[in-house]
């Protein structure tokens, strides 16, 4: 029998850990439900971007969160390009299967050159306060993990504000909806699915900064999040920001506490019964996720 | 009078294939309403396609006004004032009517004209107001039909292209439509109408122009052309009565 | 084979699409299925061929229940469709299309080959009798509108089935082949099919059918030939808008 | 290179394959290796060779994937037909390739197979070229702990091993020693070898207040624990990793604070072995830094190598392999790491020693006849 | 139409195939090129087995890996545990595989497109998962080592035995996928790649279908592993259950062209050699990494259809230039030829 101090730390750490998964979920839940894509390589532009975050503190002794100011920036960019170059290129009755196999490319494209420039070795971030706490009722809270927390509340409250409230949000989800009928009352289409991307893409340069603070990170460690992210945003209703948001905190929950009495192997695998239970039982995801069961 | 809008031997299809349209002109000058009949298969969504900046024509020129906007793209053309329906569903579907609606004003700046016009469309189509906050994709085929003329009525554009605007819809919902037509034409806008429902739309349109094989068989006076009995059997279709 | 439903009820959310819908289509009758845009034509058709489960309520087929059946075993039964978004398979030639809807029995017939002879040239004949025979080989994502529409017609004949439900057949289609529409459904429906069309262009409806359902909101208001219909005060004020 | 008398040598250089794990997971230690490797090749060349004949090693990379392993020393003695094959790195790569080199009646002679495993798998021509095998590697440890006062040693212990043969191995060669000497096993955690994040890990050892603390780790997945462990505020009285604490960048990854941690080593620069200080110095001035364990290991596998080929003579595929098998299995060999000799299994016959950092530098504890300072207990905060 | 040299010159195609398969034994120079052979044998196999899923119904499955890791797993369990001769187990554990395949294509084939992506790459990790932690059955991170089937014999002639049986496999896999192409159940299976709820609709039991097509790619491709696991002997979850090996049978596939009988067997040819070089090439740097993500991208930019439709069209484009395939008739063209058939009639 765990004790209360103990569940109540897992409590803690599980809901740090699904905040932090619903920031690495949310570009997935950009391009697949709204676009259409399946992003493989979403993970490793997480990579990527922890690598860079990791890179700028070895090298220029910059706090990590400061290498934002240039990955964000970038990543944005990558992203328009990545859309405009090569996704729009795809034809659209393949889209969904081509752009697995396009990013797929893509994740092995980062992961080869990463470890070509950084090598396979497993790299940290060494913080100054990476192991600094704050105490909460007798359970520790660490200082990095907050700091990521804090991160995912911001970007995600963002994102949905501009995918709900913004002229830009309406106009990417018409393109993505019926790109003829979307330029016919005027948009761009080419420039907004482009930013679409760019977004997501932005999201993985801050979340993947968030993760850098405390975790280790290797060029092949993107494998690893590609399942627990999927079976996020597919519990949470592709396409659903807050659905994803909600299916990560409580899977991270989940996780957490399961892992006191199954051991950290078996506690992982919540993420594929949670996602074999959705489809089985509500195919278009347990948060919100209307139409979108079917494509 | 000078057309609003102009193809001049237009030229154009789709990738390898052999051209779909060859040589065809057509104009439609403003406060008058020009309708398009033919098989299917003619190319008369083609026709709209170039007019709306969708399709680059291979050749030929595209006028609108005093303008040559040959090979521009849509939104060139709506800034121009060119709005095209397209056939068949074309709403977006996993959203709301009201976003459905107030997109159609996406280029207006002013937030009040915005409300006005959906304000208007509103009362026009009464599904619309009633279905306001439901997903488009869930209406029924009619209904998104009239969603998605209510979403071009959103902005009053000088020249309209409409692609076989009442199919689907039910007498009542069809008799808005043309009466919606025929108001746009007094009001001066130029509307090229594309109707398979031929005598239904012949009897709103000035002028007739029948499409076959890519190129203009016969145009002029809507009256002429209800009144040939040729091209009645041929494009028109008979009085239906005569099957059983 | 009637074709027969109960007080059938489906709700998606708030909006009732069918509200206790209780029809009855008799075998060897062109039936027409008439109704303001929303009332509910679809889904029925939905419903009867298994697309989507009605909340309550029975429908049945040739005295059989068919109200639970998986959307081929209608089929199976004898009951053909086509899309009022016509659906088609795009990337497939038109020959091919017509050809899919060849059903096997049983798991010998499954691997017999696709293009027996016999097959390609009753298909071809189907393509020929609407008009498209010279697209035969054409992937269907390749046609217009209207020709798309004509070709998924002819795939839900080549199935041969017993009772045909068109889902608005001729929106969008050429009038001059509208005619030829209407005749091959009198001539099939003289071979001994039957038909229910939902249909919004009044001509054609009025001058095909035998008996026409009147649809508003969800249930039927009217139904009778066309004659009586066409001057039935509810269906003038419901539908025709006169 | 021309070194010494290898110029009178007019036969052709004696080919060595090898395959490591130069990408992917393993990459790593398998760079560490190759270092070993090379080492050992230069300076053996620099002496003249063998049986007058150069050194050339011919390394493969197999991505740390087992496939590619074995396509490799495939390649290598069927294609490039290769002298003689030398070990991968990791278990998990050892025990296929070994098959491989058993199959073609190849000695193999390997520096990273220490899980019991490798020796359970009936090869004959295999040699782990080390002074003990994982469960072995703490047996000082646990003497030392059963040895102290019931009252005064830890009582309770917390285990946490990565899901890895060798790393497990290690860990729980310790467990089964203590537990069956009355020492309370509190925590016994696997996690996967990808694992990031040991927060709940933690929790739960943090939760136990167990005295002692034993990671079966590499080396990241050790830092993440004490990082996590640090977060959580938990303060055991002895902590001893397997892997990491050796790692010259282990210090600044857990900021410093790394007084009393414990570690086994099978190597150690300082080690009074006669070919030890030559191998220290050569390295140093071949790659500019001290080697450590992975890198005397891959040299220590060259030198027993070296020690067959030289006493039988020959060094060649077909017969000649049998001769060296059968030389190795009947002798000792004076090593880097010491006098190794082994079982029938190729088990080698030996113990690691005992480190802890004390004072800023890792010092050897244990043995008492090899130990530089004195164990530490309790270890202070960290 | 010359069909009748049409398939004389198949025919000949075919042989000719053959004959190089089967005469590569005694050609390839060392064991080690042989063995090379069987990993291409083997992917082809694979990718030849994923076809049946992905090329006709359009599923694309990143999962079939693991279904390969599940035969070779259960080969050897059954070996190990229950004591079956070698090949008997291979085919039992296949039987088995393929029985599991229906409660995994019941649960993953009712959803589409990319949720069904999801779903295989989760049956990958899963699976992972258990066969890491279930040590006590599977071995765990330890590996399982299959006993050999022919102890006696040295490692070439193991070579050669097996390079035989995996191509005794591929001719199988390739008679079945050929002989569902041109049936009706595969065009029904077209079909539903094109337009599920269509061919529903058109009596097609769609669920059926993609089960047994399902159930058929898993038996093939768990034959395929269990002969691997024979061949290789050792067995780690970290290598048989990996999305990567998932991957690479799609980008096979897809290289050669899932339409096509050969397509995957092209690929696999091709994606084989390449690996091999680009290891050779880069060698010691993850840049062969790089390679391959470049190839897979060119593949899908440029050659969505894969190679041997690129090939083919080239070589009709070649023949005769651009014919239209839609033939014009004016309305009043079509109205006379039609009173013509009338009057004939
Ligand atoms: N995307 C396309 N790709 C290739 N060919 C096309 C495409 N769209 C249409 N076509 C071909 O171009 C020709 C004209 O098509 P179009 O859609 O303009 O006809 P339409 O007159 O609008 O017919 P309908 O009344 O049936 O809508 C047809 O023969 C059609 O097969
Ligand atoms: N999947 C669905 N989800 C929610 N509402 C639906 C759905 N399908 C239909 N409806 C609603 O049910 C009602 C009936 O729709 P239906 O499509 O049956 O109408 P219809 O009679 O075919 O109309 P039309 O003539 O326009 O095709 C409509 O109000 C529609 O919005
Ligand atoms: C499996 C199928 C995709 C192959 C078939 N030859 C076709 O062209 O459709
Ligand atoms: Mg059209
Ligand atoms: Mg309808």
């Amino acid at each position: 029998m765990p004790s209360g101090g103990l569940v109540f730390q897992s409590v803690i750490l599980g809901l740090l850990l699904g905040g932090l998964y619903a920031l690495l979920a949310a570009g997935l839940t950009l391009y697949f439900g709204i676009m259409r894509v399946v992003m493989i390589a979403h993970s490793a532009f997480l990579i990527l971007a922890a690598y860079l975050a990791w890179w700028s503190h070895e090298r220029l002794g910059t706090d990590p969160l400061l290498s934002m100011i240039v990955t964000v920036p970038l990543f944005f960019g990558a992203g328009v390009l990545f859309q405009r170059l090569l996704l729009s290129r795809l034809r659209p009755i393949t889209l969904t299967m081509m752009s697995v196999l396009l990013t797929f490319a893509v994740a092995l494209i980062i992961e080869g050159l990463l470890g070509y420039a950084f090598t396979g070795t497993q790299r940290r971030i060494q913080l100054s306060y990476g192991s600094a706490s704050i105490g909460l009722f007798g359970a520790r809270i660490a200082v990095v993990k907050l700091i990521a927390f804090g991160l995912a509340v911001v970007a995600l409250g963002g994102l949905y504000l501009l995918m709900k409230r913004t002229t830009f949000g309406w106009a990417l989800r018409a393109t993505i909806q019926h790109g003829d009928a979307a330029r016919l009352v005027g948009i761009d289409t080419d420039r907004v699915a482009g930013y679409g991307f760019g977004l997501g893409l932005a999201t993985a340069a801050v979340g993947g900064t968030a993760l850098s603070l405390d975790t280790t990170i290797y060029p092949s460690l993107h494998w690893h999040w590609i399942g627990p992210l999927m079976a996020i945003i597919v519990v949470g209703g592709l396409g659903s920001v807050p659905g994803a948001a909600a299916a990560a905190v409580l899977l991270g929950l989940m996780q957490s506490l399961l892992q006191i009495p199954m051991g950290t192997t078996w506690a992982q695998t919540i993420f594929y019964l949670a996602l074999f239970a959705t489809l089985a039982f509500r195919p278009q995801g347990f948060f919100g996720g209307r139409l979108a069961q079917r494509f | 009078m000078a057309s609003e809008i102009e193809l001049a031997d237009v030229q154009a299809g789709y990738g390898r294939a052999a051209p779909v349209l060859r040589g065809f002109s057509v104009a439609v000058p403003a406060g008058s309403v020009v309708c398009l009949v033919g098989p299917n298969g003619a190319g008369k969504s083609t026709v709209l396609k170039v007019a709306a900046g969708l399709l680059r024509p291979s050749s030929g020129r595209v006028l609108v006004g005093d303008a040559d906007l040959t090979g521009a793209g849509p939104q060139k053309m709506l800034a121009a004032g060119v709005a095209l329906v397209l056939q068949g569903h074309s709403v977006f579907r996993e959203m709301t009517v009201a976003e459905n609606v107030l997109l159609g004003g996406y280029t207006i700046k002013d937030k009040a004209r915005v409300a006005e016009r959906a304000a208007f469309v509103r009362d026009l189509f009464p599904v619309v107001a009633q279905r306001w906050g439901s997903l488009a994709g869930l209406l029924s085929g009619g209904q998104q039909k009239q969603v998605e003329f209510a979403r071009s009525l959103m902005v009053d554009p000088k020249v309209v292209l409409l692609d076989e605007p009442s199919m689907g819809l039910d007498p009542k919902a069809t008799s808005t439509i043309f009466e919606q037509v025929a108001r746009m034409r007094d009001a001066g806008t130029a509307v090229l109408l594309v109707e398979q429902n031929a005598r239904r739309a012949l009897q709103t349109a000035d002028i007739g122009c029948v499409l076959d094989l890519g190129r203009v068989h016969v145009s002029g006076p809507a009256a002429e052309l209800l009144a040939d009995p040729q091209l009645g059997e041929l494009y028109l279709g008979g009085k239906p009565t005569h099957i059983r | 084979m009637t074709l027969e439903s109960r007080d059938v009820r489906k709700a998606f959310g708030g909006v009732v699409a069918l509200d206790g819908a209780t029809v009855s289509f008799r075998p060897g009758r062109v039936n027409a299925l008439i109704g303001p845009n929303g009332s509910g034509k679809t889904t029925f058709f939905n419903c009867v061929t298994g697309m989507i489960r009605a909340d309550s309520g029975r429908i049945t087929y040739a005295g059989q229940d068919i109200t639970r059946k998986a959307p081929h075993a209608i089929a199976r039964a004898g009951v053909g469709r086509t899309f009022q978004l016509c659906r088609v398979f795009p990337r497939m030639s038109a020959l091919d299309n017509v050809l899919a809807a060849v059903r096997p029995a049983g798991l010998a017939g499954g691997l017999r080959g696709a293009r027996r002879r016999g097959e390609v040239d009753r298909a071809r004949g189907w393509l020929t009798r609407l008009g498209i025979e010279h697209l035969a080989d054409v992937e269907a994502r390749n046609m217009s509108w209207g020709q798309q529409k004509l070709l998924e017609l002819a795939g839900v004949l080549m199935g041969e089935p017993d009772t045909v439900l068109l889902d608005e057949p001729a929106g969008g289609v050429n009038p001059a082949l509208l005619d030829r529409i209407g005749t091959l459904v009198r001539e099939l429906n003289a071979e001994g099919r039957t038909f229910v069309i939902v249909e919004h262009n009044m001509d054609l409806v009025m001058a095909i059918s035998d008996h026409i359902v009147v649809f508003d909101r969800g249930r039927p208001i009217a139904e009778g030939p066309p004659s009586l219909i066409r001057t039935d005060e509810r269906v003038l004020g419901a539908y025709l808008g006169v | 290179d021309d070194g010494g008398d290898g110029g009178q040598a007019s036969d052709d250089p004696i080919v060595v394959g090898i395959s490591l794990p130069l990408t992917g997971d393993f990459s790593e230690p398998g760079k560490g290796v190759q270092e070993g490797y090379e080492a050992w090749a230069k300076i053996t060349n620099d002496k003249g060779g063998l049986l007058g004949r150069q050194i050339e090693l011919k390394i493969l990379d197999d991505q740390s994937n087992a496939d590619r392993v074995v396509a490799d020393y495939e390649q290598l003695i069927g294609s490039d037909k290769v002298d003689l094959v030398v070990g991968p790195f990791s278990t998990r790569l050892v025990v296929p390739s070994a098959r491989v080199a058993e199959e073609y009646g190849m000695l193999f002679v390997e520096p990273a197979g220490a899980a019991k495993e490798v020796f359970e798998q009936g090869f004959k021509n295999l040699f782990y070229a080390a002074p003990a095998v994982a469960n072995d590697h703490y047996n000082h440890l646990a003497e030392y702990l059963i040895a102290m006062p019931p009252d005064k040693r830890p009582q309770t212990v917390a285990y946490a091993a990565m899901d890895d043969p060798f790393a497990q191995g290690t860990a729980y060669g310790l467990k089964a020693k203590l537990e069956a000497a009355g020492f309370k096993t509190v925590v016994d955690e696997v996690y996967p070898p990808n694992t990031t994040d040991f927060g709940s890990i933690a929790a739960k050892i943090a939760a136990s207040k167990a005295d002692m603390l034993v990671g079966g780790s590499q080396y990241q997945d050790g830092v993440n624990l004490i990082v996590a462990l640090q977060q959580l505020a938990y303060q055991p009285k002895l902590a001893a990793f397997s892997g990491a604490p050796t790692n010259p960048e282990f210090a600044k990854a857990i900021g410093n604070k790394t007084e009393g941690v414990l570690s086994p080593t099978g190597y150690t620069p300082g080690a009074p072995y006669e070919s030890n200080k030559e191998f220290v110095e050569k390295f140093k001035a071949q790659f500019g830094k001290e080697p450590e364990e992975d890198q005397a290991n891959a040299y220590t596998t060259g030198q027993v190598v070296a020690a067959a080929v030289t006493a039988a003579g020959c060094a060649e595929q077909g017969d000649c392999q049998k001769k060296l098998v059968d030389w190795v299995h009947a002798n000792k060999v004076e090593t880097v790491v010491g006098p190794l000799s082994w079982d029938a299994a190729g088990k080698p016959q030996g113990a690691h020693m005992i480190q802890q950092w004390l004072g800023g530098s890792i010092k050897i504890v244990l043995p008492e006849p090899v130990k530089e300072a004195d164990l530490l207990y309790p270890k202070p905060a960290w | 139409m010359p069909s009748a040299s049409r398939r004389v010159l198949t025919g000949l195609g075919l042989a000719a195939l053959a004959a190089a398969v089967l005469s590569f034994p005694s050609l390839a120079p060392n064991p080690y090129i042989l063995s090379a052979g069987i990993v291409v044998l083997n992917f082809a196999v694979l990718s030849t087995s994923w076809n049946f899923v992905g090329g006709f119904t359009g599923y694309i499955s990143l999962g079939h890996g693991a279904l390969a890791g599940l035969g070779g797993y259960g080969t050897a369990l059954l070996v190990t545990r229950a004591g079956l001769p070698s090949f008997v187990a291979c085919a039992v554990a296949a039987l088995l595989v393929a029985a599991l395949a229906v409660p995994i294509g019941l649960a993953a084939l009712r959803v589409r497109g990319a949720s069904f992506v999801i779903v295989s790459i989760a049956l990958v990790l899963i699976l992972l998962l258990v066969f890491q932690s279930w040590a006590a059955v599977t071995g765990g991170s330890r590996g399982l080592v299959v006993p050999r089937p022919f102890p006696g014999l040295l490692r070439p002639e193991h070579h050669r035995v097996f390079y035989y049986l995996f191509a005794a496999l591929l001719a199988l896999a390739l008679l079945a996928w050929w002989l569902i192409d041109r049936s009706r159940f595969g065009l029904g299976l077209k079909a539903i790649r094109e337009d599920e709820d269509k061919a529903e609709a058109l009596g097609t039991p769609t669920l059926a279908y993609k089960l047994i097509v399902f159930v058929i790619s898993a038996g093939f491709t768990a034959l395929a592993g269990g002969l691997y696991a024979l061949w290789f002997g050792d067995l780690d979850p970290v290598f048989q259950f990996s999305i990567l090996t998932g991957c690479y049978l799609v980008l096979m596939a897809l290289l050669g062209g899932v339409r096509n009988l050969f397509g995957p067997f092209t690929g696999a040819l091709i994606v084989g050699v390449a690996l091999e070089y680009f290891k050779g090439r880069f060698g010691n740097t993850p840049l062969h990494l790089v390679a391959t993500g470049l190839l897979l991208g060119l593949v899908v930019m440029f050659m969505p259809d894969g190679i041997l439709p690129a090939l083919g069209g080239l070589w009709r484009r070649l023949r005769r230039n651009q014919q239209s395939s839609i033939r014009e008739v004016t309305a009043a063209e079509l109205r006379d030829e039609r009173e013509r058939e009338g009057a004939g009639r």
